[in-house]
């Protein structure tokens, strides 16, 4: 069994806190791996915020879908995937991904395969701020790289 | 059957999401791209590079051979770009 | 510049506290990745603590080394390990790793690395306390072997 | 030149440190393991799987053929598991 907790929110979230709900009254996990993504600044021309669109109810099935998948892929006790929505700025947090296992391999491939797939699958858009207007983020070719490596051939 | 629209897709339609009657010939994603973009100018912008947008039939993703019929809710919108 | 720190204590880390340090006043950085090893209690028979006991000056020298060698194979903005020594309870840290880049891949696979090599590398070891008395633990062939996947060849 | 003992190869030895003079034809860890080995039945206890027993001159790791001449620290010690 797999402890799932997914969240789409305005609010920040806290770290400390979210582990400390993975892992209390457990002596069973011996490896949390976090993955925080926070909004940068510093590319180009900088930018003053990112405003984040979703699709409620696509999002948190989808979300889901690769949360039961990571789950069958690797022995976890517990995933926390939490993403933030509405307008964001440089060195704030965008993003949360926790696993919890008793070994670091699992923990580590299941939050990296997450996050591969949110940045490629989970329907959210990206845009920024900056001083000449707004533009729409476009798609990194190498997050579709990065998530097509865990396909199964 | 409802549409929702997302990011400049929707911008460029104007409109978040709406109610649909298409035509019995249109049967899958493909052929609804090709009809909303004759319903105006910002469909038609927002269709002009069909292969980019994406689609999802009841909040799945799915190709844009797939068949509409039974839909409830179908979804148009650039390539994701979150996390 | 990778921002760097490196310490050995007996007292528990706070992750949060430790990430706020990495991260604050910046907006270069796009991905933080944090790895918590934790003491686990249910190993067939249950222990009921681990002793750790390290090398002082050259399991320092040994992490620092290995720090220099991520910065130099990813870009990265920081990282802090901390190893905690002395007599650890089931359910309690041991390592955290802490790695900031502006991206997310190399954030992860400098942790990754630093992790196994902390496994193999590092001059510390464990000793389990349980109900039948205390014995060393063992290396786990897996951990040499992942640790053998960052050699150049 | 300072000895440092860790973990069970400590306990086995009953002391974490001392300073030593091995003889000449003491050249490199090997040799010197050999010869601590002759040296009470906790050294031979501690050594009596060489190949096991990891060591490290002036707070790095060696592998035992390294010349130990112009060494202030050895350590000697078994498989590490931190982390």
């Amino acid at each position: 069994m797999t402890s799932v907790t997914i969240r789409i929110q305005e609010a920040d979230f806290d770290i400390a806190r979210e582990t400390a709900l993975l892992t209390q009254g457990r002596t069973d996990i011996g490896a949390v791996v976090s993955f925080s993504g926070i909004c940068r600044g510093s590319d180009g021309e900088g930018i003053s915020a990112l405003n984040l669109e979703h699709y409620s109810g696509m999002a948190e099935a989808e979300i889901g879908r690769h949360v039961e998948e990571a789950a069958a892929r690797w022995p976890l006790f517990g995933v926390t995937v939490i993403h933030r929505v509405g307008r964001i700025e440089p060195g704030q947090n965008i993003v949360l991904v926790l696993t919890a296992s008793a070994h670091r391999e699992a923990a580590f491939h299941a939050a990296e395969f997450l996050m591969d797939y949110l940045k490629t699958s989970a329907p959210f858009w990206k845009r920024e701020e900056t001083s000449e207007g707004t533009n729409w983020v476009e798609t990194r070719a190498h997050d579709d790289a990065a998530a097509a490596r865990w396909t199964r051939s | 059957m409802k549409v929702k629209y997302f990011a400049w897709v929707r911008e460029r339609i104007g409109k978040a999401e709406e109610t649909i009657e298409p035509p019995d010939s249109v049967r899958t994603v493909d052929d609804l791209i090709g009809w909303l973009t004759s319903q105006g100018e910002g469909y038609a912008y927002a269709f002009e590079k069909p292969k980019v947008i994406r689609a999802a039939i009841d909040q799945a993703h799915v190709k844009q051979d797939a068949v509409i019929s039974g839909a409830r809710e179908i979804a148009f919108f650039p390539p994701m770009t979150g996390g």
